[in-house]
């Protein structure tokens, strides 16, 4: 039983982690319809820059998340400008520029820390929160999950609240008419891949000290991205948020009761069938007929 | 003798009732019109008849042959060929290999003939066919021109062409006349005789009220996805119900 | 040339290497080739240097260098009666087999690499056909890739997966209480099932019941579930057979409040974990791989010159790249070297015959050809080997095992354990 | 308001849509454009609202280009465009599709009074106000697709057919509000199908084939001309 | 007519002829090389086939694996002379495909992307987990070299003037049936698939024979390289040679037959020339990736025309 509940505690701090480093990627193929593959690499570049600023050189934590959030915001509004604006009209020519950008980012990242082994990030807040006796939660990971928490709340209060927010959401869903309204898809574009960055930023500066960090460690964010975005509908941010919960409760119980590859090849097979039933998602209204 | 009955069609989009309880028939070897104003439902209907929409209920006979359901491709088979309302065409093709594809029953073959060069007979009679459609059309000085440099007229005529290549027994024309000027129409409205008088019934669905006068023997009127009046020409230009909602009583 | 005479030019050749490495990192001198005379014997190493295994294969890269710059600034190295200087050619294969296969071509034919060193696993098999024909001396750090057909690779340095045993004879001799373990490791063929086939056997030879094994792969990025679901098993002890994930694994367990021994195979960059959690909880964990400043290394039988030079040279100009595979190829190196001016060439047939044909001083001490029982070929050096606890956060030599003497009793449950985890064996 | 046309080209993917048309709007004016399918109505229209770049002539506003800029800025000079199939955001309430409307405007009073001055042409949009616009019928929907662009307080309203699929009611409703609106000062643009249901709203009419005007006249001459009555009234 | 027909031949048979003459001059790493290069350019030329409906499956690389696997065990559990195997490996690969396309079909475009990639690393996957067949990661070693007469096939020369004749059968094979009637059929499913269905092409199934086809030769392609190499493990075929293999097409373009042979041959060389940086090899493909999407986007086959574009827009600017 205790298992379980742990589990459970597990399963929700993970989905966190899942729902923000996904989240990016729906917003952006909502609004721009790229798919953009170096997402992972804008976790990876997150992550870097806490190991970089905050453990190497003795920056404060928090600061240098904030730093990391802008610095990625700043790579997804240049991939904007330069290569998915160019690329407008082609979605795979856009991910193919996502895929070049991918592998720029990693030699970077190779060069910044070296060839060495994955670097660690001692966690800024030590010690464990004990309920019960048996359940445990590291106070770093607590922190992870209230800030991604906060984060997403925040995102949905922008979406749903704000004007902004609103035509955010009516550019992803037609951007023609969105054009005809005075919105400027350019500028939307721009908020859209810059939420989506800051998020992907943010993900990776919360994970930087609970995970190995090294160049490759987009791959994984990727697939679990492309799982998440899928079963929770393309282009649906609720869609998203949802699954990225349930897929991280899935993927923590198969985990813990049987093993992480045959939870990582579920999944998959999971979402190919998603995509067989209805490859518009669980939340998902077909894009366009 | 009917070669098509359409029995209480009706379709559903959501909560939206496109063709409702839509029945009529089509005798073999005339050309039946249907009409009706935007959003009437011809378009579904027509969608529905040739395979691209599954009906929700009601059933559509060919040759006494129920043909709901089936897959485009398969009613193409059958005989039942569509024209696209926009110019839909192999356009980084020739106008001879556009119509070459058109000739698909004849010319399909399977992997090892390819590679082998075994279809090849099949493959010179399938250009015969295609060089004959283009004669019978009309198009032999532009055979190898690409579809994209031919006038819209003539994009339009190659666009029966290609289904024409397909030997089709029963041609459903969606809008042929859209955006022509009246040496294209005319042009179009022999065309649509000629490709009569070789045997082929037609089902015509169009706006252009000249044409469709002049060219059908029956029409179908569709308002709000239900028949409102199915005859001559004549007999419904005069039907007060089609005045009164179709032409809105000008 | 009686073993007494060959006792003795090899402790003047090892004191020549340690000197220089104590001289050259104290007056910085970056020994130059253009002076030299000497005539160039090149050593190649087959290696990933870019991508998720170069932790694996640049550092040993490093150490080497630091070998060869010793041995040059000296003077170079006399073989058969010809001084050279050594060369080291690199081809970086990024764990890649057609690359692998492509880089040992290029460093036998087109760079004369008279030995080549290889990391292990699928790239040597992709490399083994060609080189056992050419009889190319290749060498690998997992034991496990010699076959009964592999005349010419040899592992005279690493004793991956065997070595485990040694800690485990350590852990259930001072910690008798402890009878239950729990395994968590990758499910990779090449490393971490190996070890945990020698967990497996060793725990059940030292009578410890194993309660879980959890084989994960490598795409795990929160490990919590796993360590949850084993931890459930309130075992005494807690085992890792592979060092990829031993940092993130180790902070779990140190969150979750494990509170029983901990035994891994490694424990690579173990001042981070440290880090990440507390001295108290590393302190006691075991594992098999000693740091090089170590003073116990300096006892009687170990035959790596200079240790505490080594390292501190090491560390001077890598100063975040230590990892076990530093000091291994420079192992292997050495001992090739000594063979080869034992053996008077440098040609492989003549150093393997040497090789086998003498008693053979392993690193931490003695040294027995060994593998025939299990892959075929005594191919493999075994000898002593430490085992490594953390005291007062850092890594210290608790004693040294017997490898052999082991085997010798226990073979045939360690067999069995590899053939059920689907191991080759013959 | 005053829209000048001239000479305008539009080719999409090598086929010429618009083969050079000239015209004017004077300030206040409702005229209609009718045609057949692809006789360049709608592509006029695209190309006014900037969805779509001309290959060769001018449009311009008081005398002030604008067949360079870019469609959200055409909003902003006072052009509002209604586009075929009513398009409005399926996801978001009736609220917030009118709130974007507005999305140039900051002054939040003014745009809650244009909001006002939008339901008082359509009271059936204040009652669904928070309902999703998917849920709306298609007449809804239309008036939506309407109100949402006069929340840019337009000097000129381009509208693409807006009678498409509705009965025959909602089209008169929506006639008739366009005439109110176009009193109101609004320079109103209309493209139709519906030829008859155009030309009796409207002053002026410019018949559309293949890409060029083919005839320009009042609407009640147009409603008369033979060829018209043939092709367009099916008389 | 004739005469072009006359140099495309001459062109061919001097290729050939170059080719078999070319691993004499190269030095004995490069020989191994060729050989490799030879076997991409079946994978790019079979992935040509299936994208020729327009879709850019992400599976290729695993189908190549799937062949791959099928020769090493069949050849090294069952002993089953190579020459049986690899055709075998080209059925297996082909009917994993005919399995997975019911699925994979079901999607277009974006989702047929993601589905593909998906499947593909669930059957990657599944290599690492069942150690019994697959071996793991390690994958299966010691898979035996091709016999026929007293031919030594570990030597590079032989192996690839082996791989030189099957690799020119395989393409020719796939010159073929893109000429045929099935490749002037899958261009129009491509194309405008909806008046391919009207006139009673089932645009389904020919997708489904592009993908089956395409994989049965790159499965062929995977037997090919495993039984040099002698070892098959799953890295061979992850998402990274995919996008290899994507890259090659996109940079050598992928309107003619030749364009994506041309991207493999070109950034294979290129890749060879860069050894020396090593480090930096992904950056540089990556911006000669984006390069070639931003400004060259019809890829190299499209490189003479746009000079020659250039050159005369220059010459119009000096008149």
């Amino acid at each position: 039983m205790d298992l379980f509940i742990q589990t459970i505690v597990n399963g929700i701090i993970q989905s966190g982690f899942y729902a923000l480093a996904s989240i990016g990627l729906v917003l952006v193929f909502g609004v721009m319809r790229v798919v953009n593959f170096a997402h992972g690499e804008l976790v990876m570049v997150g992550a870097y820059t806490v190991w970089l600023v905050h453990a190497q050189h003795g920056a404060p934590y928090l600061f240098t998340v904030v730093l990391a959030i802008i610095l990625v915001t700043g790579i997804g509004l240049v991939m904007e400008r330069f290569l998915f604006r160019p690329m407008m009209n082609d979605p795979l020519g856009g991910l193919i520029c996502s895929i070049g950008v991918l592998f720029i980012l990693q030699v970077i990242a190779t060069y910044v820390g070296g060839e060495g082994p994955s670097k660690q990030v001692p966690p800024p807040f030590e010690g464990t929160m004990v309920i019960m006796d048996s359940i445990r939660i590291p106070y770093q990971r607590l922190f992870s999950i209230c800030v991604s928490a906060a984060a997403l709340v925040t995102l949905w209060y922008f979406l749903t609240r704000s004007t902004l927010g609103w035509a955010v959401r009516a550019v992803s869903m037609d951007r023609e008419a969105a054009a005809l309204q005075g919105i400027s898809t350019v500028r939307i574009s721009m908020v859209a891949i810059g939420v989506g960055a800051a998020m992907a930023g943010l993900a990776g500066a919360l994970m930087a000290p609970l995970t190995n960090i090294n160049p490759h460690m987009g791959h994984n964010v990727i697939i679990t991205a492309f799982i998440v975005t899928i079963v929770g509908g393309i282009g649906s941010l609720p869609g998203a948020v949802i699954a990225a919960v349930l897929y991280a409760l899935f993927h923590t119980f198969v985990t813990t009761y049987f093993s992480g590859t045959i939870a990582t090849i579920s999944g998959l097979l999971i979402m190919v069938l998603v995509l067989i039933v209805r490859p518009t998602g669980i939340m998902g209204h077909r894009v366009s007929e | 003798m009917a070669i098509l009955e359409v029995k209480k069609l009706t379709k559903r989009f959501g909560g939206l009732i496109a063709v409702n309880d839509v029945s009529f028939s089509v005798d073999e070897g005339e050309i039946h019109g249907l009409i009706g104003p935007n959003g009437a439902g011809k378009s579904t209907t027509f969608k529905v008849i040739a395979g691209f929409l599954a009906p929700s209920s009601g059933d559509i006979v060919f040759r006494n042959t129920s043909i709901k359901g089936r897959k485009p491709f398969r009613i193409a088979k059958d005989g039942v060929v569509r024209t696209f309302q926009e110019t839909t065409l192999f356009q980084e093709l020739s106008v001879f290999e556009n119509v070459l594809i058109g000739v698909h029953k004849e010319a399909k073959t399977d992997v090892f003939s390819a590679v082998l060069g075994l279809d090849r007979k099949r493959q010179v009679r399938a250009s015969m066919d295609a060089n004959q459609v283009i004669e019978f059309i009309g198009l032999s000085e532009r055979k190898d021109q690409l579809a994209v440099e031919l006038p819209l007229g003539f994009q339009r005529v190659l666009a029966i062409a290609v289904a024409l290549a397909s030997k089709p027994s029963l041609l459903l024309m969606d809008e042929p006349f859209a955006g022509m000027n009246p040496e294209e129409t005319r042009h179009m409205m022999e065309l649509t005789r000629k490709v009569r008088e070789s045997g082929v019934t037609i089902v015509l669905v169009e706006h252009n009220m000249k044409a469709v006068m002049g060219l059908c023997d029956r029409l179908t009127v569709l308002n709000f996805g239900t028949v409102l009046a199915d005859g001559t020409p004549e007999q419904v230009q005069n039907n007060p119900d089609v005045i009164q909602a179709y032409l809105g009583g000008a | 040339m009686g073993f007494q005479l060959q006792q003795e030019s090899r402790r003047k050749f090892l004191k020549q290497v340690a000197a220089g490495a104590a001289t050259v990192s104290a007056a910085g001198i970056i020994p130059s080739r253009a002076f030299s005379a000497n005539k160039t014997l090149t050593v190649g190493m087959n290696i990933p240097m870019t991508g998720d295994l170069a932790p694996w294969g640049l550092p040993g890269f490093y150490g080497c260098e630091i070998i060869a710059n010793n041995i040059n600034a000296w003077g170079g190295v006399t073989i058969g009666g010809e001084t050279y200087d050594l060369s080291i050619a690199t081809y970086d294969h990024a764990y890649e087999t057609d690359k692998a296969v492509q880089g040992m071509k290029k460093l036998v034919l087109e760079d004369d690499a008279k030995m080549v060193m290889m990391l292990g696993g699928a790239t040597v098999a992709a490399v083994l056909p060609w080189a056992t024909r050419r009889k190319v001396l290749t060498t690998t750090l997992l034991p496990s890739d010699i076959t009964p057909d592999s005349e010419y690779l040899i592992a005279t340095c690493e004793s991956h997966p065997l070595y485990n045993v040694t800690g485990v004879e350590y852990l259930a001799r001072e910690f008798p209480d402890a009878k239950t373990a729990v395994i968590v490791t990758n499910n990779d063929v090449e490393y971490g099932l190996q070890s945990t086939a020698t967990y497996q056997a060793a725990f059940e030879v030292a009578g410890i019941e194993v309660v879980d094994t959890n084989l994960h792969g490598f795409d795990v990025t929160d490990f919590a579930p796993i360590v949850s679901s084993v931890l459930a098993k309130n075992p005494d002890i807690f085992c890792m057979a592979t060092s990829f994930y031993v940092t993130p694994i180790m902070e779990q367990l140190y969150h979750q409040g494990f509170t029983g021994k901990i035994i891994s195979c490694t424990l690579d960059y173990y001042h981070e974990i440290i880090q990440k959690t507390s001295v108290d909880f590393v302190n006691g964990t075991i594992f098999q791989f000693p740091d090089f400043d170590d003073p116990a290394l300096l006892e009687s039988g170990i035959s790596f010159p200079d240790p505490a030079g080594f390292d501190a040279a090491f560390r001077k100009d890598h100063p975040n790249d230590w990892s076990a595979v530093a000091w291994e190829y420079p192992v292997i190196l050495l001992n090739w070297l000594e063979n080869a001016k034992a053996a008077g060439s440098v040609e492989s047939e003549a150093v393997i015959a040497h090789m086998t044909n003498n008693k053979q001083e392993f690193v931490f001490g003695g040294g027995d050809w060994w593998g025939s029982q299990l892959w075929g070929l005594d191919n493999v050096l075994i000898g002593r080997w430490p085992v490594v606890v953390v005291t007062d956060g850092k890594a210290r030599i608790q004693e040294y095992g017997d490898l052999a003497g082991w085997l010798e009793k226990n073979k045939d449950v360690l067999t069995k354990h590899m053939k059920n985890l689907g191991l080759r064996t013959i | 308001m005053r829209l000048d046309v001239t000479d305008l080209k539009v080719d999409y993917h090598n086929i010429a849509a618009l083969k050079g048309i000239s015209f004017t709007v004077p300030d206040g004016a409702f005229i209609t454009m009718i045609g057949s399918n692809g006789a360049g109505k709608s592509t006029t229209l695209r190309t006014i609202s900037g969805l779509v770049k001309p290959s060769a002539g001018t449009i311009s506003v008081d005398g002030e280009r604008i067949d360079r800029a870019a469609a959200d800025k055409i909003v902003a000079m006072g052009i509002s465009h209604v586009p075929e199939g009513r398009r409005v955001f399926k996801d978001l309430t009736v609220i917030e599709n009118l709130y974007l409307g507005a999305f140039i405007y900051k002054d939040q009073d003014r745009i809650d009074r244009d909001l006002d001055e939008v339901y008082s042409h359509f009271p059936r949009l204040r009652e669904r106000s928070s309902q999703q616009a998917r849920t709306l019928s298609g007449g809804e929907q239309q008036m939506l697709s309407i109100g949402r662009a006069l929340m840019s307080r337009p000097k000129v309203l381009l509208l693409d057919e807006p009678s498409l699929g509705l009965a025959p009611l909602v089209v008169q409703e929506i006639g008739e509000i366009l005439q109110e609106i176009n009193k109101n000062g609004v320079t109103v643009i209309l493209v139709e199908q519906n030829a008859d249901l155009a030309l009796r709203l409207v002053d002026y009419g410019y018949v559309l084939e293949n890409g060029r005007i083919i005839m320009s006249d009042k609407a009640e001459n147009l409603a008369n001309n033979d060829h018209v009555r043939k092709a367009y009234l099916g008389v | 007519m004739n005469a072009s027909v006359y140099r495309t031949a001459v062109l061919i048979a001097g290729l050939l002829i170059g080719l078999t003459i070319l691993p004499h001059f190269l030095k004995y790493h490069q020989q191994d090389f060729l050989i490799f290069l030879t076997i991409n350019i079946l994978v790019v030329v079979s992935y040509r086939l299936v994208t020729l409906t327009g879709e850019w499956s992400l599976i290729h690389a695993v189908m190549m694996g799937v062949g791959a696997y099928t020769s090493a065990l069949l050849s090294k559990n069952f002993d089953i002379s190579f020459w049986i195997t690899l055709p075998l490996a080209g059925v297996a690969a082909g009917t994993m495909a005919a399995l997975l396309s019911y699925p994979l079909f079901r999607m277009t475009q974006f989702y047929f992307l993601i589905g593909s990639f998906a499947t593909g690393e669930a059957i990657r996957l599944c290599w690492i987990q069942f150690i019994k067949p697959f071996g793991g990661t390690g994958g299966i070693s010691a898979i035996p070299s091709p016999e026929l007469l007293d031919i030594d096939f570990l030597e590079p020369i032989p192996y690839f003037y082996l791989v030189l004749i099957i690799v020119t059968i395989c393409v020719f094979l796939l010159y073929r049936i893109e000429k045929s009637r099935i490749g002037l059929t899958l261009h129009a499913v491509h194309w405008k698939g909806v008046l391919a269905e009207s006139v009673g092409v089932n645009t389904w199934n020919y997708r489904a024979l592009a993908f089956i086809v395409g994989s049965l030769f790159v499965g062929i392609a995977g037997a090919l390289k495993v039984h040099y190499i002698g070892t098959v493990a799953p890295k061979q075929f992850d998402i990274g040679f995919m996008v290899f293999i994507l890259i090659w097409v996109i940079v050598g373009g992928y309107r003619t037959f030749y364009g994506a042979m041309l991207g493999a041959v070109v950034l294979s060389v290129l890749d060879e020339f860069l050894r020396e940086v090593n480090q930096l090899r992904p950056a540089i493909y990556g911006i000669t990736l984006i390069f070639f999407i931003l400004y060259l986007s019809g890829g190299l086959e499209r490189l003479p025309q746009k000079i020659g574009s250039i050159f005369r827009m220059r010459k119009q600017g000096n008149t």
